[in-house]
């Protein structure tokens, strides 16, 4: 008998609980069940789920208007699971004693489009920034990474320099960010901590003249972490879920995603948020609750998860 | 020139011309007849055309494309031309043997490369077979040295032992013709010397056609000669007679060594 | 003509001179050489001293996992031997088929001199370049997704042209009097083939076979571009089942990972475990391609001193 | 008589089942020409659906290349002179150890270490290219940075390093190869004369064999240009028009890789992009094949 | 058996053994002495040895590892044993020059391949060069045909000339003994005519030792015949003594043809 499969893609900020999903669902089901886990991008991710090639797409941002045309034309409808929050984080080197925090403004400064090929040093930043050449890291333009990181500090999503080393697998960001002094990247949180020993994170000042904070899990709960804090996605498809495997991997992900957010080093939601979630799984109430356009930059997830869907 | 017909005439090559793929014409129209039961030597200086001959009998030209033949090849007693397109050259190989400069036995065995020629014409039976190889190895006086290691791999015989296996197995099939390109020229005089005697004995039983550069072997083993020089038939007679009157000037100075 | 003494000893020291020359030029050629053989070990002491702790009987019944000391490489060496028994059984009979058309039946013509330019330009497209036509024709025209089938067809596309090649070589090293031995006692194309030709170039084939699937076991390249970076900690269903027919092809059609692949997803982890598991894994890697050139390597030194013409 | 005339009956089923058997053998032949079909056709009809969008000016005279970005440049400039650059280093490298090698294990060496070096140098083009990225990545950036420090963690030049060692094999086999058709009794003319070793290898043999030599070259260029895994881990993914071998630039393979790594969809400008870069490498090696067999041929006509 | 001791020595080989790296002994305990300004001819069936035992004189065989050499070849004047292991052979070559079978110029110019023994010498002066070059190519009776494109390709000339070529690429440095080995076994009969005379020429200059398969070329060209067999020499003398009264059956037999 051939074991059924579930087919897992989508943002590699996600991946980290994926694949720890994956891996202790299929555990748990002694290998009755297979998943596979795959890493293109939220956007690449989306454009797989749409296609039907896929059972579940994780995301680093909600489905786009046209992520979600694209769904609605191919007749595939999916419900929105969150799955914790994020502090999207900006790193440097660990040697860089100089950017222990950057204003949101300054981050403008370094990544919109307008810097392509002129900020290239430390000092064009800040002038008491010591002379040193700046490299920058970031995800690819297949990210939710990428697209909420833009938007957040361009106000436009996917405004930014195109002279950087992009890289859907954040590893390789982490790597590049890691082995030069004079770098600096931006990525989801669990990647930062499993890498604190090679890299320095910097605390975001919101607006001129606030507080830097400092990119952990107590200031995400605090909602001060601001304007990287984001909310993660699985979306899973209707016709995916009248398989049982599916629908069990997602209840099992709704029974542990907690435990492992924390695990590989994302913030859990508040428990109420997973209750919601499991009642939208069991009343089968496809949709989002983002309507495109609105701002998930600083919201609070229950309210949101409370919403009619779209 | 005119070849005084003799005896009994086995095949007849009538104006024999040939032509290689590059366009080079290497054969003249020839015409010679090959006594039935006879040895026919061809002798003449290198490059003139006598393995391009001899291949012309068992269609050899025909594995390399663009070779073409003119005039044809009579072989008795049916009276077929056997270079005419309609004649398959297998059935040709079939019926005309030959035997070649260097040794080439297959990397098989000694017994399977005699029986290799009755496999191929779809022979099953293995005691059918078995006296083939045994005739055909005693045929080529071979049967002695090897009876006792029929299945030893036919690459451990000595030159001259490798040329007689070759002898045995173009013999097994009991062809009408056998051709032989310099089939001494890689051995040693012991080994020439067994295969000349064989040479004498076969010619009871098939008609043989002999390319040799060296006259004395044409002298001493064959009933007729032929010189060719530069694609032309020069002269052709009695092997007695050619050796010791030749009619022409070109014969007479090759025979005597003038050139060559 | 005699020859002074003084002269002599002239000869003698500039004989000298170009011997020095000689020996100067031979040690630095024989460094150069060894630079290159000490990369080589240099490379695989680095990777087993980084790797070798991890290599245990667990590494190879462990699935891959985020815990890298639970971590293990069953799904990538299951995974590779099913994708190269694809590339093996599609590529070897229409390469050796090809190889022996075009030195046995062949005729020069135009069409077979197409046919030979594209088998060299094909030998030397980048297999990438086979990653982009698989992507376009097996995953999206023909819809075989990211599966086993596919990615074996892949490379079998990919070392085809090395099939066809060595089938050539190895066929034309036999000698023509060989040959023509067969024809002469009136075998067919198709005999001579099958009884002479085949039998006494195996060796060369089947070393073509081997290099070929050597490079086959370590490309990763094709298989990113088709997209088959994934995270599989299972297996594909069994080729053999307990019911009629006993024989399932359902593995065909699954999602895959294979030893570079696992070994690339470490190396670009930027924690130091994973590279060590990725060290680990390219051990295991390079002692299965290196261990199939040396036989291929010694399979062709084997043949060539055994048959001698 | 009547017994002989029988043989000629041609025999028809022989005919038949040889007819189907060569019909089949040349059918897989033919299968050569189809994957090139294959190859092109593909290439080119989603290359045109890129050309549909980008001017082939831009594309040839822009130097940027950041198709993936919301102001998308088409410029393959940057990822032409990277793929340049590591190729280049890879020769620098290649060229003279190969060419050393080959004239050492053809001219110099004894038997006995001809034996063992010769395989040894072959098994170098056996390492997985996954292995060498590693390689490059872990190990000889490393140590490039203590002497070079201003290189970045990911560069074209230890990437070019790596590559120039993975194709020594590719110079100094062919080249070793093109030195061996040199016949031998044209190699004892020369020592015949009182010529040394050296003198014998580089005045008679390496001449003669040198557009057999030059063809190892440009084989060699052709499989470094393709090499995909050692410059997608360790030159770096950005688009970057420099000359500078210690700055990280993606090549035409690394930027496939990278966009394959992200699936991103089928039918977009982004997936066509792809396949134009590939339209490009394709043609770059193509000529270089080209010219490498001409020159191989060559040598082999002479002999 | 003893050479009857002609003119004056040139070389002189002494019980001349040699092995092939194989362990097979290819020449037994051979003594003959070359006279002086005079052709030598090796004559004998295939594998006899001559080859052998002529690239004994440049001491060729040290090119391929584990052949041995037993005995001396004694040159004079100055009494050296060009076989002794402290004599380099490239000092022997420098003195002992060679002539091969097949033509084998070197892929350069005409000019280059007569030119290169003095650059191997490390002669430098561009009119020292020019001067040898044209009394060699004049020497080997070449000067003619080719002093109008001394710069064009050596491949270029026809096989007769390329072997001229080589002769005088031979002849450029002043060999005291000039080799050569079936030297025309590769040419056409106008072609081996020329390199005949030429030999004939030559002797007045430089002591000649010749293989030939050819027994009339060797009568025509020698004034010394020695007959090998199986790797002994069997008779050695005056090249019209040998042909017309040779002392030992096997020369004989081999004389008239009734082997080889
Ligand atoms: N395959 C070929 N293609 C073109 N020309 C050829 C071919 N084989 C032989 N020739 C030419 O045909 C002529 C006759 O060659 P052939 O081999 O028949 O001579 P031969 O008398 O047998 O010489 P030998 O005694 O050297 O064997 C020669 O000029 C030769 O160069
Ligand atoms: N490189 C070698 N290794 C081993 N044995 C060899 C080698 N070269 C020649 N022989 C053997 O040495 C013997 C003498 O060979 P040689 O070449 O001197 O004969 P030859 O008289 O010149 O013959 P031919 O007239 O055919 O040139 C032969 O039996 C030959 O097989
Ligand atoms: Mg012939
Ligand atoms: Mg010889
Ligand atoms: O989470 P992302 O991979 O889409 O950035």
């Amino acid at each position: 008998q051939t074991p059924t499969t579930v087919r897992v893609d989508g943002s590699s900020t996600v991946f980290p609980i994926s694949e720890a999903v994956a891996e202790e669902f299929q555990r748990a089901q002694r290998g009755a069940v297979r998943v596979t886990v795959g890493t293109s991008g939220t956007g690449g991710g989306f454009a797989r789920f749409c296609r039907g090639e896929i059972d579940i797409t994780g995301a680093s941002r909600p489905a786009r208007a046209a992520e979600l045309e694209a769904c609605r034309a191919a007749g595939i409808r999916f419900i929105e699971l969150p799955v914790a929050f994020d502090a999207l984080t900006v790193a440097v080197h660990r040697d860089n004693t100089w950017a222990r925090q950057l204003t949101v403004a300054q981050l403008r400064t370094i990544w919109e489009p307008a810097a392509t090929g002129r900020i290239t040093n430390w000092r064009q930043v800040d002038p008491s920034f010591p002379d040193q050449a700046l490299t920058l890291f970031g995800p690819g333009t297949a990210s939710g990474t990428f697209d909420y990181f833009t938007e957040a500090i361009m106000g436009r999503s996917g405004q930014s320099r195109t002279d950087f080393m992009a890289s859907e697998d954040d590893n390789v960001i982490v790597m590049g960010v890691a082995r030069d002094r004079g770098a600096l990247g931006y990525f989801g949180m669990a990647y930062y901590l499993a890498n604190q020993d090679r890299l320095r994170s910097v605390s975001v000042v919101p607006a001129a003249g606030g507080a830097a904070v400092a990119p952990t899990m107590d200031n995400v709960i605090a909602g001060t972490y601001q304007p990287l804090a984001r909310p993660l996605f699985f979306y899973v498809s209707e016709r995916a879920l009248q398989r049982p495997e599916v629908r069990q991997f997602s209840e099992f992900f709704l029974n542990n995603g907690a435990r492992l957010s924390r695990e590989v080093g994302f913030v859990p939601l508040p428990a109420e948020a997973y209750t919601i979630a499991a009642g939208h799984l069991r009343d089968n109430r496809f949709g989002t609750r983002f309507a495109a356009g609105t701002p998930t930059i600083g919201v609070r997830i229950q309210e949101v998860m409370q919403r009619e869907p779209r | 020139m005119k070849p005084t017909a003799p005896t009994e005439a086995k095949a007849v090559a009538q104006n024999l011309s040939f032509y290689y793929g590059n366009g080079a014409q290497a054969l003249k129209s020839i015409n010679l007849t090959l006594a039935m039961n006879c040895v026919t030597a061809l002798i003449g200086p290198s490059g003139c055309g006598k393995s391009t001959f001899l291949r012309c009998f068992n269609r050899m030209h025909d594995l390399y494309p663009g070779n073409r033949y003119e005039g044809q090849i009579v072989i008795n007693p049916d009276s077929i031309n056997i270079l005419s397109p309609e004649i398959d050259p297998i059935e040709v190989r079939m019926r005309i043997s030959m035997v070649f400069q260097k040794p080439n036995p297959f990397p098989k065995s000694i017994y399977e490369n005699v029986a290799y020629g009755l496999r191929v014409r779809g022979v099953r039976q293995r005691a059918l077979i078995d006296d083939k190889v045994e005739e055909a190895l005693r045929g080529a006086a071979l049967w002695d040295e090897v009876k006792d290691r029929l299945h030893a791999l036919a690459f451990n015989l000595s030159g001259g032992q490798q040329q007689r296996l070759c002898i045995a197995r173009a013999l097994a099939t009991d062809p009408e013709i056998l051709l032989f390109d310099e089939p001494t020229s890689a051995l040693d005089p012991i080994a020439t010397d067994s295969i000349e005697n064989l040479i004498g004995q076969l010619k009871n039983k098939v008609t043989i056609l002999i390319v040799t550069h060296n006259m004395h072997q044409a002298a001493r083993v064959s009933d007729f000669t032929a010189f060719m020089h530069m694609g032309e038939l020069v002269e052709f007679g009695a092997t007695d007679v050619i050796f010791t009157t030749p009619k022409q000037k070109r014969t007479e100075d090759y025979i005597t060594g003038r050139y060559g | 003509m005699s020859i002074a003494p003084q002269e002599l000893q002239a000869v003698r020291s500039m004989i000298a001179a170009h011997k020095r020359w000689d020996h100067i030029f031979a040690l630095s050629a024989l460094l150069a050489m060894l630079f290159c053989v000490l990369v080589l070990l240099a490379l695989i002491v680095s990777m087993v001293a980084d790797g070798y702790h991890r290599i245990t009987l667990d590494f190879f019944t462990s699935f891959p996992s985020r815990h890298p000391d639970r971590s293990g490489i069953l799904s990538a060496w299951v995974g590779s031997i099913l994708v190269i028994s694809v590339t093996v059984l599609s590529a070897v009979p229409i390469g050796v088929a090809a190889g022996i058309y075009l030195e046995v039946y062949a005729k020069r013509n135009w069409l077979m001199d197409l046919i030979e330019i594209n088998i060299t330009n094909l030998a030397g497209v980048p297999p990438i370049i086979y990653g982009l036509l698989a992507l376009g024709l097996f995953v999206h025209m023909w819809g075989l997704g990211q599966s086993i089938l596919t990615a074996g067809l892949t490379l079998a596309l990919m070392i085809l042209p090395v099939v066809i090649m060595n089938t050539r070589e190895a066929i034309r090293s036999i000698p023509q009097s060989i040959h023509e031995a067969a024809y002469a006692l009136g075998a067919t194309k198709g005999q001579a083939t099958l009884h002479h030709l085949l039998p006494y170039s195996k060796g060369g084939i089947l070393t073509g076979v081997i290099i070929g699937t050597a490079t086959a076991v370590g490309e990763t390249a094709p298989l990113i571009t088709i997209g088959a970076l994934t995270f599989i900690a299972f297996l594909p269903p069994a080729p053999v089942t307990e019911v009629f027919p006993f024989i399932s092809f359902a593995w065909i059609m699954d999602p895959f990972t294979v030893m570079p692949i696992q070994m690339f997803n470490w190396v670009s982890r930027p924690q130091p475990a994973f590279h060590e598991l990725a060290a680990a894994a390219g051990v295991v890697l390079m002692l299965i391609t290196l261990a199939m050139n040396a036989l291929a390597i010694w399979l062709r030194y084997r043949y060539r001193k055994r048959i001698r013409w | 008589m009547s017994t002989t005339r029988s043989r000629f009956h041609p025999q028809h089923s022989r005919h038949v089942k040889e007819r189907v058997v060569q019909f089949i053998l040349f059918l897989s032949a033919l299968s050569a020409i189809a994957i090139t079909v294959a190859v092109v056709t593909i290439l080119v009809v989603e290359s045109m659906g890129f050309f549909r969008h980008v001017s082939i000016w831009d594309f040839l005279t822009d130097t940027q290349w950041t198709p993936l970005f919301a102001e998308p440049r088409y410029g393959i400039l940057p990822l032409v002179t990277a793929t340049l650059v590591v190729t280049s280093i890879g020769l620098l490298v290649a060229v003279p150890l190969g060419t050393l090698a080959a004239l050492y294990l053809g001219e110099f060496a004894p038997h006995k270490v001809r034996e063992v070096c010769k395989p040894a140098l072959e098994m170098l083009s056996g390492v997985p290219s996954v292995v060498y990225g590693y390689f490059a990545l872990l190990l000889v950036t490393p140590v490039l940075t203590l002497i070079i420090p201003g290189l970045s963690g990911f560069n074209m030049l230890s990437a070019g390093l790596v590559i120039g060692v993975s194709i020594v094999p590719f110079v100094s086999s062919m080249s070793e190869d093109a030195m061996r058709a040199v016949p031998m009794d044209i190699r004892e003319g020369s020592y015949a004369m009182g010529a040394t070793r050296l003198q014998t290898a580089w005045y008679v043999v390496f001449p003669a064999a040198l557009s057999g030599i030059v063809a190892a070259y440009i084989l060699a260029m052709s499989v470094a240009l393709g090499q995909t895994m050692i410059v997608a881990i360790a030159a770096g993914q950005q688009a970057n028009f420099t000359l500078d071998p210690t700055q990280p630039a993606a090549t035409l393979t690394a930027y496939i890789a990278q966009v394959a790594l992200g699936d991103v969809a089928h039918g977009t400008i982004e997936y066509q992009s792809i396949f134009a870069v590939g339209l490009v490498l394709l043609l770059m090696t193509l000529v270089l094949n080209i010219l490498g067999h001409y020159l191989r041929r060559r040598y082999r006509e002479v002999y």
